[in-house]
């Protein structure tokens, strides 16, 4: 464990001067996103402003995607800073953009995605991979905006492997229980020289979903759309409905999610843990971990009713109150299990070399690809959501669970597997105490009535919101029509951002056999990615 | 919604494939009591779950509910399998892959729509999602939930295999404290 | 009748082949005409071979007064020679059945098949030369005329280039045998090949050692033996089909029937330390040489590399016979020594298949990198056939022929005990060793070198559209019933093979290998047994019986055909399988102190760190350290050299006077002294 | 190196004895709703058919047709009429007859 890296060292005020002096902004006006400092600015604008904003020490590009309105899409960029969120916009008019990518690489995957949906892509003709449309999706296949004008084979990067190499296809019915997910890898018969990641075949078009439905009709949805991470992608979703609609969760029912959000990281750890030693052969140990993870699960089920959680987050609070005698019981039992095996596994050299130097990433990378979660952390970055006021607030006073009782955030320094699993073994510790002191705190099922139309208030808004799932940073921004329907939403897992990452660790120097062990440290979900 | 996506349909959706792969399922059952003792193999096929059925499926081979005690086993390999465990809603774009697997399957073969999604639970049938496992493979068995636990997946399996009679027929779902509760 | 009037009828046809073809190569009967003269010169040279290995030694004859650069034409056919001769004579026919169908008739292709003939011819001579000019004479034109053969296509480069490596090192090996013969003849002052052999006692045991070790130099030049082999692996893939099998099917057995005639004949050595020479220079070759064609993608230069490796395996079989003859063990000798040329007659047989089936591949889809072809077995299903043999057979796998002579040669090694000495014991089984990860790695390299061109998918369109119709299919054919024929036929090859030995270690080892009629025993009873034939009945009958109670059986369950299981993807392409280096990349990793790989590397994510996924190239360079560490500073000191001596010819007359006057009064005084 | 045979002996067996014998741990799972028909209005159900995330309640006169394989079990029909809704408690709901889940529960709290 190192010292803690600030991810980001520039303060929002600071930036928006910076970029005040570009020209033309408004800053924050009435139809800004509430829940982050909004900057909108003419297009032409917007690459001298990512400059800036990119060029600042440790800033780091969270997301960006496009809306329509009207006829024109509207760009925003969510910038992370460790005091918040900065959110930049664009409205750009015909189909091209700033090539933001060859400013910061991470707004690539975005890039793709956007000109699947909206048809619109940067002016450096620059091939795009294909991310979420699947290859029989015609022009009438529904789409969030505009469907692309040129066909795929135009904007695709053909995949040839020449010369002494050959792709092992991998996938995509791979594995028992595993999802579904297409990789080649190209190898030179030994080591990894490239890896093509396939993410579409999982697309099921929930944002395009999510439009027009009720709030409770898309939290149903919104739970479902990266079912191991339910809770953290339920509250960022609740969190930006609250902050579009202005209201704020009581402080009670914000303890309850946060209990369930650590309740949903520990059985998240613990899974990552299982499918390490299956990955690495070590069945035993797999076992151990298991049992480990069923008890926990079951914890979840006595606590909460779900062994995964659903339904305890809805807008505006939580339906049902942890059973506080019960976790006080059962979980400090169920963590020791996991307690116990991971320390036969620290003393498993088998187990250890094979996590040892193996799908290494850099700090470097991790900020220059926007990676957040424990891959992020296992480089010494200290990306979470959870410090000390980036938490979504209940309430104009309060300050968020975790602003009352403060995260230690843990990270490590080499950034391969072994850091990754010291990571998640340090976050569950944690997860087990931050639950203590929220259910000390009280933890209850209130809810904050949602304002209904004619309030006033329900009139529409936009609201960004966040949560830290076990896999990272979720980000959600919604926007609400008049009658409180959603006009658009955007759900971001935080598979979406480690995926990328993912080729990259693959590529490091690793053989075959060290595929399967990166992926089980990176424990993401292909239903997260594609959506 | 789409009313071609109403959950009441499937049982027609499969059509008369459902005979036959019912055929292949009673044959299945027998050959599992004659020929193989007891030794079932499964092969999973997820088409676009929410990655929480997989993980329910995972358990089943954990110390907790240890499926193979009961003689099934998984198997990475379609060529072995006999029965097909298939999560999620039918994506379109995976149409080629479940008719793939499905077809590397040697016959008789059973195929078990597991959770609410493949039940047409949580999806109407659109352009992205057939809604409903039953629209496009020969389903035998639908078990429900969401997610089904290990504990319900096992039912599943045994019921599939003929070695626990169903009891989803006879349930009311009345309450029992219920006066009326009876007469149904 | 003598062996040798059967021989000089084979010649005659090769002269009159080659006469013919230069006359009317352009015109296809004329070109038949030259190929059915070919065939039957080639059958008299198998029968005069043949007969010989029964004959025995011919007498020196001197037809007429015939004479040659001044020295008499002499004349002999040796049982030793015999072997030679007969697979001379093999694969003589195979050639003239496999051109009419690979070229087409043109003038080039007429002098081509001159200069083919003329080779034939040649190598004839040198088997049947009873006296040292005669050897001398033929070996030069042997060689000459496969320089030509090797310049049939001289537009590229790359021929230019493969051609003069041959003729370079031909040449230094040339003078080396020169010399070798010279200090022989000096010593026994005789020319004739049988004197020389009887008067080699009285020569001192120096001087023998320096005839044979220029000699073994000499040869191993054409031989290939490592570090001198550099030549095959650049002339091989430059010549005709037909040409390149020749050059491995018979020039380079030559090259081991130079070495054996030394050791045996001319300048038997005594002491041991010579054939530790041989066999350790044999056992590096073998292993090297697999190495190398293990890294190989060019299918006939993997061929020739797999040459040199069979080169050595027969010289290191040559070496551990002196062992042993120095050691007091003629029967072992003699063993070692049959064994020897029974893998010399092997290679020859399915080196010869395999380089006509790789021209058959390369005209058929106009390329020999193995990673451009792919599922050529539904598509040249005969020669796939015919390929899968000679690939049994040089993979030394049962029940074929390699498998035969090599077992042999495992038998002889594993006897190194009975020298006496532990030392050399020791040094044996390394060499027996050594021949064994050669044997592991050559049974590697041959399920790629069949796997990848032969089975899989096609990985381009010129290897999807290849059809068998117009290939030459018979001569492949006869040396595939060759192969076959060695390994079931094994105890007749023996009993011949222990006359020829016969003749040389002066052992009949013929009862002692052949108790029974179809067992051979290694030379001594109380070691192993085995029967060649029985296995080749047995396994063939274990591979027909499942066959029958299938065609026998019907099948119960209607049974479906599904594609292969691919995990699902919708489409799986060519570049999806794996591919000759992938194939071979484990090898490249253990041993890359040997080959130094230059890997060079090109992705798409290499110069944008977004991710954009596009092409990747991948490129692993085995360095060529031969070439590279041996050959370029000696061609750099020659050029060197020659630099240096120019200033000599300044072209002024007077200096030119000088120098004579020079040289005259330094004649005088030397004459003086 | 740990002895994991020894920490597994110790560990002791966890192992269910379902379908054998009932496990309790299910007493904790998530079930689809049993419902009170006397309890049950017509604008009860209504509003349950409102908040059912999907379709798996509707209504026909006086009969809820309540597809069991639709069900997530999410609660939210118990939320709107919790005197006519209780959780059924059945896990065990496999089936091959798909049409074996749909079921039709009468509305008798108008009659009252």
């Amino acid at each position: 464990m190192t010292a803690v890296q600030p991810y980001a060292a520039a303060t929002s005020e600071q930036l928006v001067r910076q970029l005040a002096d570009l020209g033309s902004l408004e800053v924050g006006d009435g139809a800004a996103t509430r829940g982050a400092v909004t900057v909108r600015m003419p297009p032409e604008t917007l690459e001298a402003a990512t400059h800036v904003i990119a060029g600042t020490p440790g800033v780091r590009l969270a997301d960006m995607f496009a809306a329509n309105d009207g006829d024109a899409a509207t760009l925003r960029l969510v910038w992370a800073l460790d005091s918040g969120y900065l959110l930049t916009e664009a409205e750009i008019e015909g189909d091209q953009y700033p090539p933001l990518s060859d400013i910061t690489p991470a707004a690539f995957v975005e890039e793709c995605e956007i000109y699947e949906q909206f048809g619109i892509r940067p002016e450096t003709g620059k091939p795009l991979n294909r991310l979420m449309l699947p290859p029989h999706a015609g022009p009438d296949f529904p789409r969030l905006g505009h469907r692309p004008a040129q066909p795929p084979e135009e904007v695709h990067a053909p995949h040839t492997v020449g010369g002494q190499a050959f792709e092992f296809p991998f996938g995509p019915v791979r594995q028992v229980g595993v999802e579904s997910l297409y990789y080649g890898l190209v190898t030179s018969g030994e080591e990894i020289v490239d890896v093509y990641l396939f993410t579409w075949h999982k697309h099921r078009g929930m944002e395009w979903r999510l439009r027009g439905q009720t709030l409770p009709e898309a939290m149903f949805l919104a739970e479902r759309v990266e079912g191991l991470s339910a809770v953290a992608v339920g509250w960022a979703f609740a969190a930006a409905a609250e902050a579009a609609l202005g209201i704020a969760p009581p402080p009670a029912a914000a303890r309850t999610r946060a209990v369930a959000l650590e309740l949903e990281r520990l059985y998240n750890h613990a899974a990552a843990m299982a499918a390490l030693c299956q990955a690495t052969g070590l069945t035993v140990g797999q076992s151990a971990a298991e049992i480990a993870l069923e008890r926990l699960l079951r914890v979840n089920a006595t606590a909460f009713g779900h062994r995964y959680l659903f339904g305890v987050v809805e807008p505006g609070g939580a339906t049902r109150a942890p059973d506080a005698a019960v976790l006080q019981r059962d979980l400090p039992a169920a963590y020791g299990e996991l307690r116990r095996a991971a320390d036969a596994l620290l003393n498993t050299n088998s187990f250890m070399d094979r996590l040892e130097a193996c799908g290494i990433l850099t700090a470097e990378q991790a900020r220059r690809l926007g990676l957040v979660g424990p891959v992020a952390r296992a480089t010494g970055l200290a990306a979470d959501t959870r410090l000390n006021g980036s938490h979504p607030r209940s309430g104009p006073a309060g300050g968020g669970p975790y602003a009352e009782h403060p995260v230690t955030v843990i990270t490590a320094a080499d950034g391969d597997v072994l850091a990754r699993f010291q990571v998640m073994l340090g976050e569950a510790a944690e997860s087990v105490r931050l639950i203590g002191t929220f259910l000390d705190a009280g933890a209850a099922a209130e809810r904050t009535p949602l304002p209904v139309k004619g309030d006033g208030e329900a009139g529409g808004g936009h609201g960004l919101g966040w949560a830290e799932s076990s896999r990272g940073e979720v980000l959600a921004w919604v926007a609400l029509d008049e009658d409180g329907r959603i006009a658009r939403a955007r759900l971001r897992p935080g598979s979406v951002r480690n995926w990328r990452g993912f080729d990259d660790a693959c590529r490091s120097q690793n053989v075959f056999t060290d595929i399967p062990i990166i992926e089980a440290s990176f424990w993401l979900t292909a239903a997260g990615m594609a959506r | 919604m789409n009313p071609a996506s109403e959950p009441d349909q499937p049982g027609q959706a499969v059509g008369p494939a459902s005979q036959d792969a019912a055929e292949a399922a009673r044959k299945l059952r027998d050959m599992i009591a004659k020929q193989f003792g007891r030794s079932l193999h499964i092969r999973t096929l997820d088409t676009g779950s929410c990655a929480v059925c997989e993980q329910e499926i995972r358990l089943l081979s954990a110390p907790h509910y240890d499926l193979q005690r009961l003689g099934f086993f998984f198997t990475p390999a379609p060529r072995h399998a006999d029965l097909l465990l298939v999560t999620g809603p039918m994506v379109r774009a995976f149409d080629v892959a479940a008719r793939k697997t499905y077809e590397a399957m040697p016959g008789p073969k059973v195929v078990v729509a597991t959770g609410a999604c493949a039940l047409g639970g949580v999806y109407p049938k659109d352009a992205f999602v057939h809604g409903d496992v039953g629209e496009v493979l020969p389903v035998d068995v639908w078990i429900p939930g969401c997610p089904p636990s290990p504990l319900a997946l096992l039912y599943g399996l045994s019921v599939a295999v003929g070695r626990l009679a169903e009891k989803a027929p006879g349930l009311t779902f009345l309450a029992e404290d219920d006066p009326e509760g009876g007469e149904q | 009748m003598n062996p040798l009037d059967i021989a000089y009828g084979a010649a005659g046809a090769w002269f009159a082949a080659a006469v013919v073809g230069l006359l009317a190569g352009s015109w296809r009967p004329g070109l038949r005409a030259c190929c059915g003269l070919s065939a039957l010169a080639g059958a008299a040279a198998a029968t005069a071979g043949g007969w010989s290995l029964i004959y025995g030694n011919t007498h020196v004859v001197a037809p007429g007064t015939a004479t040659i650069v001044g020295g008499p034409v002499q004349l002999q056919l040796t049982s030793l020679a015999g072997v030679f001769v007969a697979l001379l004579g093999v694969v003589a026919v195979a050639l003239a059945c496999y051109a009419p169908r690979y070229h087409e008739p043109s003038r080039g292709t007429g002098i081509y098949l001159a200069a083919l003939n003329l080779a034939l011819l040649a190598c004839l001579g040198v088997l049947a030369a009873g006296g040292m000019v005669t050897f001398l004479v033929a070996w030069e034109t042997m060689s000459l005329t496969c320089y030509l053969l090797i310049l049939r296509h001289p537009r590229s480069g790359e021929t230019a280039r493969g051609a003069f490596w041959f003729l370079a090192l031909s040449e230094i090996g040339f003078l080396l045998v020169v010399a070798a013969f010279v200090i022989l003849s000096a010593k026994t002052n005789a020319t004739e090949l049988d004197v020389i052999a009887s008067r080699a006692h009285l020569v001192s045991g120096g001087w023998r050692a320096a005839a044979y070790l220029l000699a073994l130099t000499g040869f191993g030049f054409k031989a290939g033996l490592v570090p001198l082999h550099v030549w095959l692996p650049e002339a091989h893939p430059v010549a005709p089909a037909d040409g390149s099998a020749f050059l491995s099917g018979v020039i380079v057995n030559l090259g081991a029937y130079g070495i054996a005639l030394f050791a045996f004949r001319l300048a038997p050595v005594g002491g041991s330390w010579p054939g530790l020479v041989t066999m350790g220079a044999g056992a590096l070759t073998a292993a090297i040489g697999i190495l190398y064609a293990l890294a190989e993608r060019d299918i006939k230069r993997f061929l020739a590399y797999s040459t040199i490796e069979n080169i050595g395996i027969i010289v290191t079989a040559l070496g551990a016979a002196m062992i042993f003859h120095a050691y007091r063990q003629p029967a072992l000798a003699a063993f070692l020594l049959i064994a020897g040329l029974y893998h010399v007659a092997n290679h020859g047989c399915y080196k010869t298949l395999l380089f006509l089936e790789a021209g058959v591949v390369e005209h058929a889809t106009g390329t020999r990198d193995m990673d451009r072809l792919g599922g050529l077995v539904h598509r040249l299903p005969r020669s796939a056939v015919i390929a899968f043999i000679g690939t049994l057979g040089i993979a030394a796998l049962p029940p074929l022929n390699g498998f035969v002579s090599e077992w042999l040669i495992f038998q002889g090694l594993f006897q190194g005990f009975r020298t006496g000495s532990h030392l050399i014991a020791i040094l044996i089984v390394l060499a027996a060793a050594m021949l064994g990860l050669t044997g592991g790695l050559a049974i590697y390299a041959f399920v790629r070198g069949f796997g990848i061109p032969y089975l899989g998918m096609p990985r381009t369109r010129q290897a999807a559209a290849a059809r068998e119709t117009g290939q030459p299919i018979a001569g492949p054919a006869l040396l595939a019933v060759a192969c076959v024929a060695l390994a079931v036929g094994a105890p007749v090859m023996l009993a011949a093979l222990s006359r020829a030995a016969r003749t040389v270690t002066g052992v009949a080892l013929g009862r002692l290998l052949l108790p029974g009629k179809l067992t051979v025993i290694p030379a001594h009873t109380d070691f192993s047994a085995f029967s060649p034939t029985y296995l080749a009945v047995f396994l063939a009958a274990a591979c027909a019986v499942p066959l029958l109670i299938y065609l026998a059986g019907r099948p119960r369950a209607a049974s479906v055909s599904v594609p292969v299981w691919d995990g699902g993807i919708v489409s799986f392409r060519p570049r999806m399988q794996y591919s000759a280096m992938t194939f071979s990349a484990p090898t490249r990793v253990t041993f890359d102190a040997l080959y130094r790989p230059a890997v060079s590397i090109r992705r798409a994510s290499d110069d944008d760190p977004a991710g954009r996924s596009g092409p990747v190239h991948y490129e692993a360079q085995v360095t060529p350290v031969f070439e590279r560490y041996l050959y370029r500073p000696v061609i750099r000191a020659v050029e060197w050299l020659a630099d240096a001596i120019r200033p000599l010819q300044s072209g002024d007359v007077n200096l030119y006077l000088l120098y004579v006057f020079a040289v005259i009064l330094l004649a005088y005084l030397l004459g003086a002294v | 190196m740990p002895l994991w045979s020894v920490r597994g002996l110790r560990r002791g067996v966890v192992t269910t004895r379902y379908p054998a014998k009932p496990d309790q741990s299910a007493a904790a799972l998530p079930t689809p709703p049993a419902f009170r028909p006397r309890e049950l209005t017509r604008q009860d159900a209504d509003r349950m058919i409102a908040v059912c995330p999907r379709a798996a309640l509707r209504r026909r006169e006086d009969v809820l047709i309540f597809d069991v394989g639709a069900c997530a079990a999410c609660g939210r029909c118990a939320g709107v009429a919790p005197h006519a809704v209780t959780a059924s408690g059945e896990f065990e709901l496999a089936t091959t007859t798909r049409s074996a889940l749909i079921k039709e529960i009468p509305i008798l709290g108008d009659q009252r």
